[in-house]
């Protein structure tokens, strides 16, 4: 089932309410997920997005279905965010015929390219050139359309992130550089990976335009994707938005979490949180009742997209072979 | 038929397919102003535009991907590296991203590339940074196509096949027969992918050439004249292999030799020996037999490439052991 | 003997070279704070210092030439790739840097460094870019010495040998046998790189395993039972290969099956059939025969992924149609 | 032969004339190479290093034979400001057994690692990685080591430029980055290449110091080296040299120059070359006569050193089979 993922209006008690729907859908599943992955029905490499969705739904909010997502390993909010897709999404991470990549590509490789959506990426730093691409695609074709680049503070530290943020200048592509720096790669964190952890000051070697965020503010976000898109499309060329968040997760399934409490404790926080945080900026347009009922929606499609991905069959072999194996 | 250079062949055959279709475009670094290092694209920007032909900065990594992404949206890249070892920067790009992702996106995502490994070759004293041929880094890595001309005529018949197909392909030169002219066809026409050729029925031997080993074979037995009658066949296309006429020429001769110019271990060679005895052990008369490169990174003196390359020498006398050899 | 795991022997053997060898250092992402994402250097910094044990951004073709240029100047880094699928973005440091400039410096530069590839495998449904076992092209590439440990014992021992070895060597790990306990010697010991071993004598068909496929065939033999005895013999090291283990097992049985986790063409299985035919064909009753991945990205849906990588199943069946071939 | 390639003292008329000589030599020895691979007993990529002496020069006067330099494809110049050795150097490009890598490297692989010349590099940015590992290994072994890592504004746009300068910045290593913005990358202008062409900018993304050098002038260059060397000695991290200068050669043996002849012509006029500056500068200290006389010298010099080479045996086939085949 895909559950809606843009709407025109803002500071609307609609606009807000479907804002926060959204994010709250994110959260939760991956709340689902991380049950599922620890009761062995999801497997597999899984990163979650939790703490990190004013990010994915303030820039997707913003962008139409004929514009491009590339995306990373922690790409379940993306996904959500782009297409609204949340059944597709479940399938997949749960390996069947139905998901989003027909099961062949798992947590990282989810893939809705009719709703522009290009694709997760295993490989920090891979998908940066990718978005290069389609943002060349959509000048060369003439389009209006916008390609955006998530990418991690990790990620920055790859050579592909200069290579195509110079490319992207010289060449005044539509390419939107969103990096999410939550403060963390794996078990480094940012100030032992990344020598000026201000992305702006990186952009500016290209002549590229940039904005700080705060990530854990999506009307901040919002504010920023839309001046990001007014100078994209406009044909000026690149923008870099630089995200501050944290990532309150530990990295993925496998790797425990060994940062010290006091400073998880900063971050998991209500002022922190994204949804909190825009209730407390919008109690008129969203009470407390309204998230309850929120809340009570978004379970309610939850357990809908589980069922769904729990009853679909897995690929047949057969016609796997028959398609792919040369 | 009309004489051209291998060059002259490729450029044409770009031209043709730009000309027939507005998705294809050309991206390499110096392919725009001057039509690349080896004049390989020459005169195409001016006739296409330079929104078609897009020289790059020294960032392979990012024009890979940036063709691949374009490829993900429906256009066509033909996408250069100046030299084939140069791919090195590039190979995640190439290797996990563009021969993954059609898998990976459970078929909802295409990629029509056509990877041109320029100025491939040895013998030229180039020394070990300049004088690799990967095609077997690319065959072991499911998702590619990959195909080596070895003549004008196969240059541009294959790249027209590697721009209309759909899946990625790449296409590897040779620098020491770029600038010779040759007969080419006149007008449209391809040379289908996966299809080996039997340039010269025989019966003793049959010798399988992969790329530029087919000038260094042809010059073998052209010196061995009438001691040994040869069945050579160009390869042409590495990825997939065309075991059938390999097969049928073994049902004739019951002895393979093949010549790479890649370093043997685990190389072509060895892939096309390892099916030849899965596939047509009973045909074989004798050990097959691979000529390549010696393990070695190439030297730059030529005293010292001219070792560790396939020689004409070398050639004739494994064919004429091949012939000898008694079970 | 001690019983420990294949991660905890690793880091055994990283601890004794540390402490035998100040030159010795170790660099790679996250291997300083928590021990590294595997816990192979678990311990290590406390021990030796945030000196040498180096946690590194997200920069594998920087972190790659940082530990070559440290070995030019005489120091010996171990230096370690997460997942093998990741050297595709360091493949020129490792292909064009470090495995040519000992040559092209005429032997001035040596290049004593040891490249973890640590979590290499497939299983555990980690889709296509976190499945792949590349040794093939280190083994195409001249310069390197490519081993590939199935046991703690091996991991162990090998890790030490490379560690003290001048070449490069890329030392392949596998995250499926990270965890289990083993029996290890006691105290100082190495394994020698270039010698396959014979695990268990027979007399019917050889099988050579590369890497992990070892556990793989362990199973299969179970199964068969005493339906076909089973030389098997484990590669260890697949460059150099040890023909002459290969080959002295091969004189007994006239037959054999190598099994890899790797995609087949190309592969190392290509390149031990090529040696086998070249160099012991008349001891063959029957073609030799490679098992490993099909021929396609692996993908992540399990049963998909189960149907693409070698299953006890298909090696049970190649055992006995090995067995049973008649000529 | 060697020729000597350091002095302590400068501003004197010895220190002069020495600066001057190691420029002339490599002039020559360029201008050698052009006939002798035209004249068919030089062979391969042959890049020359005309008109770039003074950053050759001005940077490895200022090193100690302990200090490193890592090299590109256009090295020679580099070779011969580090070593000194023309006879090394001219029989390594006629592939013969005496050469400096006994013929096996050719001209974008020399190498005397007991001077501290860590070799050329044929693959574009491949050097800076591996510059950066000297510098790591100056710093464990706490010598008190320089790493220098020469390369064009081309290779700037390479990752590798990027992620070593990172790293650099990060664990605070002895690297001198220098930069020889020569304005063209094969047929490639920089403008077409670098989205800014100001290196500085980029540094300072990753908080690294960095100056901008006239790199036509020698006593410029050695200036910007001293400081450069005094912050990095010093442990402070790395630093870059961003030096303008002009490719006034084509660029490789086998590529056509097609550049305007206007722009060509700006650069040849004595003004900007190298060598006439550095007279200009210092008229007293050096006069038309001493330049005669080196001039002799020189040649002298280079005549010894093709002879040496001409007269040097190729390598042996049998020793380098035992030695490198497996
Ligand atoms: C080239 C490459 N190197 C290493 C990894 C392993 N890895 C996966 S995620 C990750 C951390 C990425 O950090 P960042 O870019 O900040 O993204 P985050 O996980 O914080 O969202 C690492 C090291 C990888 N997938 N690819
Ligand atoms: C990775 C790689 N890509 C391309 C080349 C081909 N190539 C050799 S030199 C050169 C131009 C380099 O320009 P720059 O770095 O400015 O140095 P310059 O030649 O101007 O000294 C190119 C494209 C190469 N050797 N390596
Ligand atoms: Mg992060
Ligand atoms: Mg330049």
């Amino acid at each position: 089932m895909r559950v809606k993922n843009k709407i025109k209006e803002t500071g609307t008690a609609e606009a807000v309410s479907s804002i926060y729907k959204r994010m709250l859908t994110i959260r939760r599943f991956e709340e689902r997920v991380k049950q599922l992955y620890r009761g062995g029905e999801i497997y597999g490499a899984i990163h979650l997005y939790i703490g990190q969705e004013a990010i994915a739904v303030g820039v997707c909010d913003a962008l139409e279905d004929s514009d491009f997502v590339f995306s990373t390993h922690r790409g379940h909010g993306h996904y959500l965010a782009k297409t609204g897709d949340v059944s597709g999404a479940m399938a997949e991470l749960m390996g069947r015929a139905t998901g989003c990549s027909k099961g062949h590509g798992g947590s990282m490789h989810m893939f809705d390219p009719l709703k522009g959506f290009m694709g997760g990426n295993g490989i920090v730093g891979g998908g940066i050139p990718l978005a290069l691409g389609a943002a060349f695609a959509a000048k060369y074709k003439g389009t209006n359309a916008v390609s955006v680049s998530f990418f991690g503070e990790g990620a920055s530290n790859q050579g592909t992130f200069h290579e195509s943020l110079n490319l992207a200048a010289l060449k005044k592509l539509p390419l939107i550089a969103v990096c999410e720096n939550n403060r963390y790669a794996a078990t480094t964190p940012v100030k032992a990976s990344t020598a000026d952890e201000d992305m702006a000051k990186r952009a500016a070697g290209y002549n590229v335009q940039a904005l700080t965020v705060d990530g854990n503010d999506v009307e901040d976000v919002s504010q920023a994707i839309h001046k990001a898109l007014s100078h994209v499309r406009a044909g000026k060329g690149p923008f870099l938005l630089d995200c501050k968040t944290y990532r309150v997760e530990p990295h993925c399934g496998i790797i425990a979490d060994t940062r010290p409490d006091e400073e998880l404790a900063i971050w998991r926080t209500p002022e922190k949180d994204p949804l909190n945080r825009l209730q407390s900026q919008h109690p008129d347009l969203l009470t407390d009742k309204q998230v309850a009922h929120l809340e009570l929606e978004v379970n309610r499609e939850l357990d809908q997209a589980v069922d769904f991905a729990r009853q679909s069959p897995y690929p047949r072999v057969e016609q796997f072979t028959e398609e792919f194996i040369r | 038929m009309k004489s051209m250079t291998y060059i002259e062949a490729m450029n044409e055959a770009l031209a043709e397919e730009m000309e027939r279709d507005p998705s294809v475009f050309i991206i390499g670094e110096d392919v725009d102003v001057d039509g690349g290092v080896w004049k390989e694209t020459q005169g195409l920007a001016e006739r296409f535009g330079l929104e078609r032909v897009i020289g790059t900065p020294i960032s392979e990594s990012a024009f890979t991907g940036l063709a691949a992404g374009a490829a993900m949206c429906g256009l066509r890249p033909v996408l250069e590296f100046m030299y084939m070892d140069f791919v090195d920067v590039a190979m995640d790009q190439l290797c996990n991203q563009i021969a993954k992702l059609p898998l990976m996106s459970g078929g909802k995502v295409k990629m029509p590339i056509t990877i041109r490994m320029c100025g491939t070759g040895t013998g030229t004293r180039e020394a070990a940074q300049h004088s690799q041929s990967l095609e077997a880094w690319f065959a072991h890595i499911p998702g590619f196509k990959v195909v080596m001309p070895a003549t004008a005529k196969d240059a541009k018949g294959l790249l027209k096949s590697a721009i209309r197909d759909d899946s990625p392909v790449v296409f590897i030169e040779n620098r020491n027969i770029y600038y010779k002219k040759e007969l080419v066809p006149e007008g449209e026409f391809t040379v289908p992918i996966g299809e080996a050729e039997v340039v010269q029925a025989g019966s003793d031997v049959t010798v399988v050439t992969v790329g530029y080993s087919r000038s260094k074979v042809i010059a073998a037995i052209e010196k061995i004249g009438d001691a040994c009658s040869v069945e050579l066949i160009d390869a042409k296309t590495v990825d997939p292999l065309d075991m059938k006429t390999f097969l049928d020429s073994l049902a004739k001769t019951g002895r393979i030799l093949i010549v790479q110019e890649a370093h043997t271990e685990c190389g072509i060679g060895s892939e096309i020996v390892r099916r030849v005895v899965a596939e047509g052990f009973d045909l074989l008369d004798c050990p097959p037999v691979v000529i390549g490169s010696k393990n070695c990174p190439t030297p730059f003196s030529p005293v010292l490439e001219d070792a560790v390359i396939p020689s004409i020498n070398e050639i004739m006398g494994k064919i004429m052991l091949l012939k000898q050899y008694k079970i």
